[in-house]
């Protein structure tokens, strides 16, 4: 199998053609009928609910979708897997009218049709619960739901209906909401039920749901899981896009996987397993074992007491949160995403101020309420890869060497007096280009234009070549490829090697499990308990969800 | 001294009354996402219009009407700009500015040969002060006769449009289908897509309101409360009313309440000037006229602090980056 | 070059070009609805504007103008910030400028007077730059609404201490009185005067502004702070996760870009006019707006694009002395239009010219 | 022969139906009798004043009139540059041996409208809206005051000034609702001395059913009934003067001041205002010229000291 020309930066057409042959071999095992052009229909859904023939989708020079064909048999629930970037969120919108596709064909329940827009989706039974949700965070979760079915010019009418119709929801799927409700002051899990009202208020067929278990608790999850069943057994079609192969196997009757803008397979779930869907994700088998060899553990780095954070809505986001990180050690923070991690990383990077709390880092005492910026940080040894590097890590429109000096530009090897020594800045971007091997190899690129495990590498050179003490990272493998995660692990391991002290953040709990040498469980602001590296995923499946056992017993 | 707050409050409602007008015309704008500080010259083209089409058929109504076809179709070149072409808002208002500013002179020159100006509009071309029934009996009564016949009494049809304008914007904004849309478009165009709405419709039907009113605005200042078109008669009430529409947080009953004040401080401004003050002696007049401008800052800084607009206000609706 | 994009020159060359074209086109239909020939309009805009050496001067005086008002809102644009309130600091600026050339002139010469000048009327622009710069940084009103009222509120000073503090006993005109030679900056036709600038204001005002396109130059893509200013403007959280001031660059930008407004009046009260006087930015704040977009921000392009405007002032002015249908606001106008195409509707041509380019470069690579 | 006349005009242009407006007449007066067409520009920026001057002297216009005193400064340039051409100023004194300088009493013109008004009035109150606030409009205001104080020493004068920038000149708007405030605060009667912002000016005392005072131009016809009567500045008659003199090879250089008795300044009194102006108002504000003439009454020019006793 090509797997190794997968790894290759960049235009990977080389790849495509290579990996193409293999495609129907593997295939041919499940799959019954294939077409000339390698088309797969599957027998058992003789009346399918979708069918996407050749659908190709670019955005400039990235080409998001290639030629994908898929079939969703009616009463199913489909599952559809791929790495971050493989164009999944794209096909689904495009199947939703919201993008449209540049070339292919769309069949609903084996008529073709088009959907220009997401107005003629819906009129054709489709709902989709978006990745990003898309509400209104000003209206109530009444005004969202009946957003765009208001049933009249005037509201009063359409209201009364849709609350009565919003009760039935939520008595029949068991979810219930407060209609009035202002929509942004939900937690997320509750946003994305109204997600999920919307959708079934407007009488939905066929329901996709891009990522949704990503903001949710385990417990919030299965619950989740249970609706679609339910919706399943009435005879709906659910597409359901996760990176979490075991709710694919958990949920779904049939799975389908892309990798890098084509659909590589699709198979029963019954007559698959993890390890092959892996494979088939990546391109080659995985084996996400981290060497993580003894350290000797130092003294306290980074030692934090007492850290409350509040938004700029004045919501307490971090509760009086303590830890410490020891120098050859790696502290994991685990969490559902939106549980006070990226406050507690902002707060202590600098970048906002504290309610109150301190921050002894190498040996120095800091009010964390007092002002700070990240640029002292900084000089006090603690760098900072950020969770979302476009938003925050990178200055997109600046070239490479540029951006390799964020936030350490005003240290003197990089300046002539007032001014950027632009030579020795380029140099040892340079320098760094070859060392974390990014591709490619140039200092004016603009950042916008390496792909995302590149635009991360050049973060963490950045931020590793400084030499801190402190490390902290955020989401470090998020939107990086294989092989990307692997030189970035390694990276980690290699600060821990060298007696430095990592604070990581993620929400893989594989990645915190398996990098880690204590993790710490957030959730809603609080540490709710902290466990070895050895933790079973449930046991902080349940922590995550706010359930302490210590405490239970 | 109740005549006097009469007075004021009279003249606070004329002064009041093309600021509401473009405020309410500003709020649909931006309610929907799109910035328009292009109102200054919607009035001014509307005002030139207006006054050019009053004078030529010789009726304020076809001078009104005149004044919102013109306000509309500037504003649909914002609307285009800013919707379809995803241009910068800002530079597009300014452009508008520019563009009515010297368009209304060199058209005015070419077509009448006043240096720009329209001819003076007679009474009958004009909108004029209505008296209300009663107004003249009840004038007698004590307090609230004077009220009724001096203060409510005796304004033209277009100063009752105004105000007639505010629960209607907040009606059709808090009550109807299309209000809700439209927020929804100005907060979170995505949301408003993926619900099978359509964000450029949308945005050009907001667009397009706010050039109806600015319409109204520009008539009211040149055939209304003027009588004739003069180059840059807009004065600045645009920007003004931009102000009054943050101060105002983009709701209409404040829009009301804010080009009220903003009213009163220049009719203030206007009565107090050249008066002794007490306690401070007699004031240039520059500290008169700057008043209104100081204290929209003042305003703008010290009491709304950081107005909250709409969410995706300035920014345009791009789905693919391409 | 992969599909969809442009090469450099067809993005900064072709396209302006094309835009402006537009702007032009539509200007000449005006031109015909007047009742007049657009190409006789052309012809005489562009010769009074460059087809003689004291036309070319005034092009230069008014190029100069633009340059200084270019810059400010440029400064401002790679912060994020939007400063239309260059017009209010320019007018204060001149004050500046004044204040110094009314103290010194009589004592000193010109080139002593000159640096003093030009740190009055950048600190008199800074500040007037200033209040509407921390106000934004610290209280969050809008930077737009605040330099507009900045404007209208430098106006009313400026009245008030022309007609009442400045102006010589006994004189009609709101000014104030005229800088003797000390407060006089030598005009380019007594300095080279193997050049005819006829009788044109043009005068080292110009050279100043040179210097300060190259001194822009300098701060924004080599410097510590212009990286910053960059990086606030280009990516607002990444700067502040750079640990820079959000605070402290809009405010120290809005500072910059006040006194590069504030400059202007070199060129006006000190280089023309030798004296402060009634409106004499004369709009040209707002024409900076345009030339800092048409421009794109960078020195170079603001050169252009201010000559561009100065281009139309003085050839517009000729063209209204030979046809006098065609009055000033014909100016305005083709001003209106250029923002706009160039501007607003930059992008209206981009899909074609791309599509253009992808088919020319598909049918290079097939052949 | 060649002889090419040329105006150029300050801000706010050939129409500002008030002071520029009034030099366009007294040109195409001129025009009109003779035959003789002129040329003439209107004043975009500072910048534009040497440059239009100098274009006009340079093409061999002459004689050229230039209006405002806003132009005094470049007149002074060119005219070194250009000594054979003849150049005229309109309200400013430049002392060149081949300039003209045309200025006028405004304050006495003023002091008759204010007596008339003093005399008219019931309330005992006037106003005055001046269009910006510079020491030439100062004038006209000091004169009227001393003119209504004289007949009534009592006498309130209300006195505002409509704005800043040049926009001063044309917003009628404004004009009007400083008109109204001069009414509501008990006037009856409002000279205005703003340009077309006066426009609004007279317009709100129409619509009031309160009395007006024009300015510059005889504004009678516009309300008739509603105003009371017109400071007439000459400047018609001065341009068409000038244009003549040099026509007629009669040219004179320096200063020619024209007041009351050179008939530069006047009020107007026409079948428009016939009903308003009584025949003792008549009699008295005709004494008052003629003791302003003969000396008798000093009016006071704030030109001199920048300051109005009254
Ligand atoms: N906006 C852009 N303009 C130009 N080139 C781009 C742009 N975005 C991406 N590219 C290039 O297209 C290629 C594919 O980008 P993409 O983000 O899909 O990479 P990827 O497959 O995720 O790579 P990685 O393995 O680094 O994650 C990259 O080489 C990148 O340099
Ligand atoms: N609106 C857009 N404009 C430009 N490029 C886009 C756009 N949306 C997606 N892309 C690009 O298309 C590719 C596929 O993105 P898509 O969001 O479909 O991936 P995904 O499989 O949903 O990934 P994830 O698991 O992170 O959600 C990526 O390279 C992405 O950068
Ligand atoms: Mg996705
Ligand atoms: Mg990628």
């Amino acid at each position: 199998m090509g797997s190794v020309l997968c790894f290759s930066w960049g235009w990977g057409n080389a790849f495509e053609t290579v990996y193409f042959e293999s495609r129907n071999e593997i295939d041919a095992q499940v799959i019954d009928f294939i077409d000339q052009k390698g088309r797969a229909t599957v027998a058992e859904s003789n009346v399918p609910a979708i069918e996407l023939i050749g659908v190709s989708k670019s955005f400039g020079p990235v080409q998001a979708n290639k030629d994908i064909d898929l079939v969703v048999g009616k009463g199913s629930i489909h599952g559809i897997i791929g790495e971050n970037g493989a164009g999944k969120s794209t096909l689904m919108s495009i199947l939703y009218g919201f993008y449209h596709a540049d070339s292919g064909t769309i069949k609903i329940d084996d008529k073709t049709t088009t959907i220009p827009d997401s107005k003629s989706a819906i009129a054709q039974g489709i709902g989709m619960v978006h990745q990003h949700f898309m509400l209104v965070d000003p209206f109530t979760v009444l005004e969202n739901v009946i957003l765009g079915a208001e049933g009249g010019a005037l509201l009063k009418d359409g209201v009364a209906n849709a609350r009565r119709e919003l009760k039935r929801l939520a008595d029949e799927y068991d979810m219930t909401i407060d209609p009035d409700a202002v929509v942004g002051e939900l937690p997320v899990g509750l946003q994305q039920r109204v997600e999920i009202l919307k959708a079934l208020y407007r009488g939905a067929d066929i329901l996709i749901l891009d990522e949704p278990t990503g903001v949710l608790t385990p417990s919030e999850a299965d619950h989740l899981f249970r609706i679609l069943r339910v919706l399943r057994d009435q005879g709906k079609t659910v597409l359901l896009i996760t990176h979490k192969l075991r709710e694919i196997m958990d949920v779904t009757d049939m799975v389908s996987v892309m990798r890098r803008g084509e659909m590589v397979a699709s198979r029963k779930t019954a007559q698959t397993s993890m390890e092959e869907l892996a494979e088939l994700m990546v391109g080659r088998s995985v084996l996400l074992e981290v060497d993580k060899p003894e350290v000797e553990v130092g003294k306290p780095l980074l030692k934090v007491e007492g850290l409350n954070v509040r938004d700029d809505r004045g919501v307490m986001r971090v509760k009086d949160v303590s830890f410490e990180v020891r120098a050859g050690e790696v502290l994991g923070i685990a969490g559902v995403s939106g549980n006070g991690q990226s406050e507690l990383l902002a707060a202590l990077s600098g970048i906002t101020r504290a309610e109150s709390g301190k921050m002894e880092l190498s040996g120095e005492t800091l009010d964390l309420s007092a002002a700070h910026n990240a640029a002292e940080m900084r000089t006090k040894g603690m760098s900072h890869v950020p969770e979302d590097r476009h938003r925050m890590g990178l200055v997109n429109k600046f070239a490479e060497y540029e951006n390799s000096i964020l936030g350490y530009h005003r240290e003197p090897k990089y300046s002539k007096g007032m001014f950027l020594n632009k030579d020795a800045i380029r140099k040892e971007a340079k320098e760094r280009i070859e060392k974390y091997d990014i591709r490619p190899p140039t200092t004016e690129m603009t950042a916008a234009k390496f792909s995302g495990g590149n635009q991360q590498k050049i973060v963490l050179a950045r931020e590793i070549e400084c030499n801190p003490d402190v490390l902290l990272i955020g989401q470090p493998t998020r939107g990086v490829d294989i092989g990307a995660i692997e030189y970035i692990h390694n990276r980690i391991m290699d600060m821990r090697a060298q007696g430095k002290a990592v604070l990581l953040v993620s929400v893989e709990l594989e990645e915190i499990r398996s990098l880690s040498d204590r993790i710490i469980v957030m959730f809603d602001g609080n540490v709710v308990g902290e466990r070895g590296p050895e933790a079973t995923e449930q046991d902080l499946g349940l922590l995550m969800a706010g359930v302490n056992q210590e405490a239970a017993e | 001294m109740l005549d006097t707050i009469i007075l004021v409050l009279d003249s606070t409602f004329r002064l009041s009354t093309p600021l509401l007008f473009a405020c309410l015309a500003g709020l649909f704008s931006e309610r929907s996402g799109i910035v328009d500080i292009g109102l200054e010259g919607k009035i001014l083209g509307a005002a030139f219009a207006a006054a050019a089409a009053a004078y030529v058929f010789q009726s304020p109504w076809i001078g009104l009407l005149a004044g919102i076809m013109v306000s509309v179709m500037l504003a649909l070149v914002h609307g285009y700009a800013s919707i379809s072409q995803r241009g910068n808002q800002v530079v597009s208002g300014v452009a508008i500015n520019f563009l009515a500013a010297g368009l209304t002179v060199l058209l005015g020159q070419a077509w009448f040969s006043q240096g720009g100006r329209t001819p003076a509009l007679s009474p009958a071309t004009r909108f004029e002060s209505l008296t209300l029934p009663f107004a003249d009996t009840l004038a007698n009564v004590p307090v609230l006769g004077p009220i009724y016949a001096n203060l409510i009494s005796g304004h033209n049809i277009l100063v009752y449009a105004s105000f007639a304008a505010v629960p209607l914007t907040w009606w059709i904004i808090f009550r109807t289908r299309f209000g809700l849309r439209l927020r929804a478009v100005g907060e979170n165009p995505s949301a408003a897509d993926t619900a099978g709405l359509s964000v450029t419709l949308l945005r050009y039907r907001a667009t397009i309101i706010c050039g109806i009113l600015c319409g109204f605005s520009g008539a009211y200042l040149s055939v209304a409360q003027g009588a004739g078109f003069i180059k840059d008669m807009s004065a600045g009430k645009g920007f003004i009313a931009l102000a009054a529409l943050i101060f105002a947080k983009w709701k209409p009953v404040n829009a009301m309440f804010t080009c009220l004040l903003f009213g009163f401080l220049d009719a203030l401004a206007i009565r107090l000037q050249g008066q002794e003050i007490p306690g401070i002696g007699e004031v240039p007049v520059q500290v008169f006229q700057a008043l209104p401008y100081v204290l929209t800052v003042v305003l703008l800084a010290g009491f709304i602090g950081r107005a909250i607009p709409p969410k995706a206000s300035g920014i345009p609706y791009v789905k693919e980056r391409t | 070059m992969s599909k969809g994009q442009l090469p450099r020159w067809v993005d900064y060359g072709v396209l302006p070009a094309l835009n402006l074209l537009a702007a032009f086109i539509i200007s000449g239909l005006v031109v015909v609805v007047i009742g007049e020939d657009p190409f006789e309009a052309v012809k005489w805009l562009v010769w009074g504007a460059l087809g003689y050496g004291e036309g070319f001067g005034y092009t230069l005086y008014y190029a100069t103008n633009f340059i200084f008002t270019g810059l400010a809102v440029a400064v401002a644009f790679h912060a994020g910030l939007f400063n239309i309130g260059g017009e209010g600091q320019a007018y204060v600026g001149g004050l500046g400028i004044a204040l110094v050339c009314l103290a010194m002139d009589r004592f000193v010469p010109w080139w002593v007077t000159f640096p003093f000048a030009i740190i009055g009327g950048a600190v008199f622009g800074a500040a007037w730059a200033f209040i509407p710069g921390y106000l934004q940084a610290k209280r969050g009103s809008h930077i737009v609404i605040t330099t507009i009222m900045f404007n209208f509120i430098a106006s009313a000073l400026m009245v008030y201490l022309l007609s009442n503090i400045l102006i010589p006993q006994g004189t009609m005109s709101p000014s104030s009185r005229n800088f003797e030679a000390g407060g006089q900056l030598p005009l380019l036709r007594n300095v080279f005067s193997s050049f005819d600038f006829g009788q044109s204001p043009v005068n080292l005002a110009f050279f100043l502004a040179l210097a300060v396109c190259v001194v822009v130059w300098l701060l924004i893509w080599h410097t510590k702070l212009g990286y910053e200013i960059r990086s606030f403007g280009a990516n607002p959280d990444a700067a502040a996760y750079a640990g820079i001031s959000p605070v402290r660059i809009t405010v120290v930008t809005m500072l910059i870009s006040g006194a590069l407004a504030g400059l202007m009046g070199i060129n006006v009260v000190m280089g023309e006019q030798t004296r402060l006087l009634l409106d004499f930015a004369g709009g040209a704040g707002f024409v900076g707006i345009a030339v800092a977009l048409m421009g794109r921000g960078h020195p170079i392009g603001i050169i252009l694009a201010s000559m561009l405007f100065g281009l139309l002032y003085q050839g517009g002015a000729e063209l209204a002395f030979e046809i006098p249908t065609i009055s000033r606001d014909m100016i305005v106008v083709i001003q209106a239009l250029v923002i706009l195409f160039a501007g607003a509707l930059e992008h209206m041509f981009r899909p074609a010219v791309v599509a253009f380019f992808d088919r020319f470069s598909s049918s290079t690579a097939e052949a | 022969e060649t002889f090419k006349p040329a105006v150029v005009y300050d801000f706010g242009g050939r129409n500002d139906r008030s002071f520029n407006e009034a030099a366009y007449k007294g040109a195409l007066q001129f025009e009109e009798r003779t035959g003789i067409k002129f040329r003439d520009f209107e004043i975009q920026n500072p910048s534009q004043r040497e440059q239009a001057l100098r274009n006009f002297a340079r093409r061999g216009l002459d004689p050229i009139i230039t209006i405002g005193f806003a132009q005094a400064t470049a007149l002074e340039k060119v005219a070194k540059e250009f000594p054979d051409t003849h150049f005229a100023i309109v309200d400013a004194v430049v002392d060149l041996p081949n300039v003209r300088s045309i200025v006028f009493k405004e304050g006495e013109g003023s002091f008759l409208v204010g007596l008339l008004a003093g005399m008219t009035t019931e309330t005992n109150t006037i106003g005055f809206v001046g269009g910006m606030d510079i020491p030439l409009i100062r004038k006209f205001a000091c004169g009227y005051k001393q003119g209504a104080k004289y007949v009534k020493p009592d006498i309130q004068v209300l006195e505002n000034m409509v704005g800043t920038t040049g926009a001063a000149w044309t917003d009628p708007l404004k004009g009007g609702e400083l008109a109204r405030s001069q009414f509501a605060r008990g006037a009856d009667i409002v000279f205005h001395a703003a340009g077309s912002t006066g426009t609004g000016v007279l317009q709100a005392a129409a619509d009031e059913g309160k009395l007006g005072i024009g300015v510059d131009s005889n504004q009678n016809h516009l309300h008739p009934g509603s105003i009371l009567t017109s400071m007439i500045k000459g400047v018609d008659v001065a341009v068409d003067k000038a244009l003549t003199d040099a026509k007629e090879g009669k040219w004179s250089s320096g200063v020619e001041v024209l007041g009351l008795a050179e008939n530069g300044v006047s009020w107007s009194y026409d079948e428009y205002n016939k009903p308003l102006i009584t025949a003792e108002m008549q009699s008295a504000v005709e004494q008052a010229k003629m003791d302003i003439i003969s000396g008798k009454v000093e009016v006071h020019d704030y030109m001199v000291d920048s300051t109005c006793p009254f």
